[in-house]
């Protein structure tokens, strides 16, 4: 089994191969290979003891596509490298998802609107905050894919927008995590 | 003591959620009294509900469908018995018309009378009465004139630095930093032509600067026989965006002469609206030394746990002490502090991300159990976060018998806390706590702003972190997977087995 | 000060497992110390192991194996690098010759010399010090002739009530309670005709009869430079068979002016064999208001932390101090309890059952996170609780602003702290806290078998328990059946959904 | 399902039945019928609704044949009923079974010996306690089941013992709970 995660700007290959004495594993981390003894604790924690003798506790958690780890102080999220789909930050998609989880608490366009640049097209408020969503561009909306007083989840498609000159080719934008 | 008439609380509904209504409960729970907690649909399992002897329904999620629902809560108080009522902070804790409406209905409002919280709830309304009843505020003034000598005139009186402001102004407009009596003139007259250009009125208005202020608050205590004490004062001035992230008590920025000045200030504050019960008045304090009224607190604030390490008290015990009758228990001179207590606001936020809200589930949640370090939560393992309240899900507050030692307590407990499934600012209240400035004590609301103006990336997992990782995905460990727990092996096998030697065998599941 | 040298300590060696371990470990990484576990076979995945920057292997289970072989724990420090030993309590930390080789080594010993250590460790020879030193032990005397009247003069020297002893005895032969003179010579005869028949010798000694002793110990701290200190007394009536259950501080029996009397004559008791660390006094405390010596425990000792919480002091930290040579940061002067601490132990014994010891794994283990509440612990939830070491599991720690709110705190955490997988004496714990005798601080080293001589019968599950424990089949709840424990939802359900809400099609699994 | 359950000296049958609505359940304890309304939280723990109103929370762990259970305030044991095995108390067996979990640290008895009642035979030590396995009448020691240095279990048998005048008939103490 092996799983290829994002650190920092490396897609790094993650695997580990139980040898034949228990609790003994070869791990792999990208071309690095170590040699790690494994005990798990009764709360299903580990302590793992390296090569140099050094041991540390670990704690494992997971979700979708991330592992939540607490090594050595601190945790930090394991994720499936993004790979071929290039990073995929919001920036891309010009801010017309929704930036965080929460409710769609005002919608100020109208399909056919021109909108311009920094125009505020949707305000979306979570735990008492309230977070504007602004044209990236001048443009039309093209589509409101939401409505006031809905939950919507991060990433999840608010306006659609087209570009001032080619009202017949829109750009979606695609939920890239429906999680709400 | 004076005629004021003990009434006995057996039963008190806490009209709030999450850690501050847990913190209630306890107080209560301690003493004997029983409690009522009530909740929103959202809410079904929260544990301020399982903390709760009774808990009562009161709407869906949308606060303003349950919490901040006075006839809701009134209803609950009612049927359930409950002979007071606490509202925490937020929700409807200074809402003048909840605590009359609660005293109307023959029960006891466990907060100041409705006069201290209208008469502290309107700024410039409290900033005169401060100014009548001695209390520094801001310097600052309307000038006689709007020539640019009666305003310089003006200017000599409020001091330097100071702030040109456009009268009608807003949003930076008309705004000009003055350090000396030279940059005068130029600035008033730069002022003077932006607020006409923004907003069709000249009139400038002045007001001292405070450079790198400092957010010092004291907490105030009255009973209903005139006595008013503190219980000096906290430091909150790591903020972001006016949310307080940090606060300690004492202010590494306040000696004891300082404190003694302060805390009168701050009786005296209290005194002018005959303030009854936990109070908190906030002040500015310049690099210079001197302090200015901000704004007063009529509740519980979020940060009372730094003042109780330090001071030895129970704010909400003594809060049910006071709203039964009963004198304050202690003179001024019986309050000292002893050594120092620092508290983090872990909140669901991104700090890779401005900030943004997070939500999930708490996959893992295991708080510090160091001596020194009280955590006051509304959230355990396996409960979901959710978009509806407030994104503080728990405050972790370190005491040490000086400042170094409550910093290396705090530290140890940040580093120790598990939380998986919710993103929050755990790794941006580490990097505050291991800050030189921040060790160094050298504090002021544009602290974060400066020393954070990106706030924080995502931490890159490490090395140690990666080894987990892969070994994790072999062993099938992780929520639901293949592991063990204690639970699964079911109690009293043989005490010598190797249980933590795992081999292939259970390995790939 | 006095030429002492500094010797900075970088690196601890905790000599030790369980809360202890932990309690040392904490106490290091807060200040910035690295520290070193040892382990036995059958604690390596235990809670200080997973403390601790490294840990070492030193043998199997048995701890005359492992945790009790000096060569092994040296071995494992000087591989580590670690400067310094820490041994908690139990194990070696009253061993002088292995605090010898520990200097031997180069290592700093964090305890008192070796000296001290032997001058405590035989009850006589340190009673006949502590006499020396002017410090009260029970008073006795060998009659200077054994002919009655002799005695009878010897008897009036030593007051009534008195025991006669017989000389040579042991196990209640030829002991006799006196409680006037009209009693004595009959008693004296009875005393020398059984001790006679029993021993073959006449011989009788006489001792002062403490008449419901409270069992009352100082916490002392000593550093090199010649200063010992006091942080008043801890009360610890509250014992079975000599093991202490409950514990506080201050105690209800002791005022201001016996404190200040008992901690003058600890702190002789500790200058007299120049005590430097954290030592403990014990007295016996009689009704009369008479104390005497009774041993010192030179190490930390298991219930320090009510000391702590009610002097404001982390012993621990103070103990590394000392350590590296500092002078005592306060003096007599400075120290004042505030508030009061009480102290239980968590056993894995039952109550029902002569308080035999039990065994098994802790399938659910949430002890309570209130204000106010301490959990020293050497275990959490899944860990197996074995036959080797000590039943002890865990300490809880409750602070109140007076006694009957350290009691409302501690009688709350005690409900809430949920146990299951293993038998513990919790309910025998609620049921001494409870007791009105225990909150009127009636305790005397009695209370246990006066007021529980059967120990306590196990609880009979109420009707809520059996309720909950219908549906839990009905629902295949319980450890690694079918509830959807948050782990198992996955994060980022819909937060409107319904889990709480569970329908037939989940039951029954 | 349904599960027989000790409570003092009574043994009460327990059963729940879901009901057509969501988290309601008829709960019989005996003859008694209750409705309860249940949700279940985060951590697996129960809040259970009653008939009159009342709320409240419980937590359940489940091992070999007991559930062990937290509810409003204090921990029980809910025991399967020993029903027909008549109490079943180490009383009745005469103290030959180890007394709890522990190490055999002396047997101070031999196969064929005749021992008096009160007569110590073996010493078991648990966490630093030390316990006398006491001979409950006189006898003669026909078998010796455990060896020194052994760790046994709570109930696991260490000594038979059999009627001095019938050699024939020994009466072995059957292991209850084979957990150490």
């Amino acid at each position: 089994m092996s799983r290829t995660v994002q650190v920092g700007d490396e897609a790094v290959a993650l695997a580990a191969r139980a040898s034949a004495r228990p609790g003994e594993y070869t791990v792999s981390l990208g071309e690095r290979h170590l040699h790690v003894t494994v005990r798990v604790a009764g709360d299903g924690s580990l302590l793992v003891t390296r090569d140099d003798g050094r041991t540390f506790a670990a704690s494992v958690s997971r979700d979708g596509t991330a592992l939540w780890i607490t090594a050595g102080g601190g945790t930090a999220r394991v994720r499936e490298a993004v790979g071929g789909r290039g990073g995929g930050s919001s920036a891309d998609g010009g801010g017309l998802e929704a930036p965080m989880p929460g409710k769609v608490l005002r919608i100020t366009c109208a399909p056919g609107e021109a909108v311009t640049k920094g125009q505020t097209l949707v305000i979306v408020e979570a735990m008492k905050m309230e977070h504007a969503v602004k044209a990236p561009r001048d443009g039309v909306v093209a589509e409101v894919r939401c409505k006031e007083g809905v939950l919507v989840g991060t990433g999840e498609p608010l306006i659609v927008l087209t570009e001032p000159d080619l009202p017949d080719h829109p750009s979606p934008v695609v939920a890239k995590e429906p999680t709400p | 003591m004076t005629g004021v008439p003990v009434r006995p609380i057996a039963k008190v509904l806490v009209a709030n959620r999450g850690e501050i209504a847990i913190r209630v409960i306890e107080a209560c729970a301690a003493r004997g009294i029983a409690t009522v907690a009530v909740y929103s649909e959202a809410d079904a399992t929260a544990a301020h509900v399982r903390a709760a002897d009774e808990a009562v329904l009161i709407g869906p999620a949308a606060a303003n469908e349950s919490y901040l629902v006075t006839a809701r809560v009134l209803d609950a108080a009612r049927r359930t018995g409950a002979d007071a009522i606490h509202p925490g902070y937020g929700f409807l804790s200074e809402n003048a018309e909840f605590a009359e409406a609660v005293s109307a209905a023959g029960m006891t409002w466990i907060g100041p009378d409705a006069f201290a919280i209208r008469a502290m709830g309107t700024k410039i309304a409290a900033r005169e009465r401060m100014m009548a009843a001695g209390v520094p505020v801001v310097p600052g003034t309307h000038a006689a004139g709007q020539d640019l000598d009666a305003l310089a005139a003006a200017a000599a009186e409020v001091g330097f630095p100071l702030l040109v402001k456009a009268s009608a102004g807003g949003g930076g407009k008309g705004m000009r930093a003055v350090h000396g009596e030279a940059e005068l003139r130029p600035a008033l007259e730069a002022a003077r032509r932006e607020a006409l250009g923004a907003f069709g009125d000249g009139a400038l208005y002045l007001e001292r600067l405070l450079l790198k202020p400092r957010h010092i608050e004291v907490q105030v205590f009255g009973d209903r026989h005139g006595n008013v004490v503190h219980f000096g004062e906290r430091e909150c001035s790591i903020q972001r965006r006016h949310q307080k992230v940090v606060e300690e008590a004492p202010s590494p920025g306040v000696d004891a002469a300082l404190r003694a000045r302060m805390g009168a200030a701050a009786v005296a504050a209290a005194k002018a609206v005959d303030y009854v019960g936990a109070g908190t008045v906030e002040f500015m304090l310049d690099a210079s030394g001197e302090f200015f009224f901000l704004e007063m607190n009529t509740r519980l604030q979020v940060e009372h746990p730094v003042t109780e390490a330090v001071y030895g008290v129970d704010l909400v015990g003594l809060q049910l002490a006071v709203a039964m009758g009963a004198p304050l228990p202690m003179t001024q001179a019986d309050i000292a502090p002893r050594g120092h207590a620092i508290e983090v606001r872990l909140y669901a936020e991104d700090p890779a991300k401005g900030f943004l809200p997070a939500t999930g589930t708490l996959l893992r949640y295991r708080p510090s159990r160091a001596p020194g370090i009280r955590h006051d939560g509304g959230y355990i393992e396996g409960d979901a976060v959710a978009v509806h309240y407030d994104p503080m899900l728990a405050k972790l507050i370190a005491w040490g018998e000086d400042r170094q030692h409550a910093i290396g307590r705090l530290v140890r407990a940040l580093d120790d806390w598990e939380v998986h499934g919710v993103i929050t600012n755990l790794p941006f209240l580490l990097a505050v706590a291991r800050h030189p400035e921040y060790r160094a004590g050298n504090l002021h609301t544009g602290f974060i702003p400066e020393h954070f103006p990106d706030g924080l990336p995502e931490p890159i997992p490490g090395e140690d972190a990666l080894i987990a990782a892969a070994l994790a995905d072999a062993m099938g460990l992780g929520a639901g997977a293949g592991a063990p727990t204690g639970a699964e092996r079911g109690a009293g096998g043989d005490p010598s087995a190797p249980w933590h030697l795992l081999g292939p065998w259970r390995g790939c599941a």
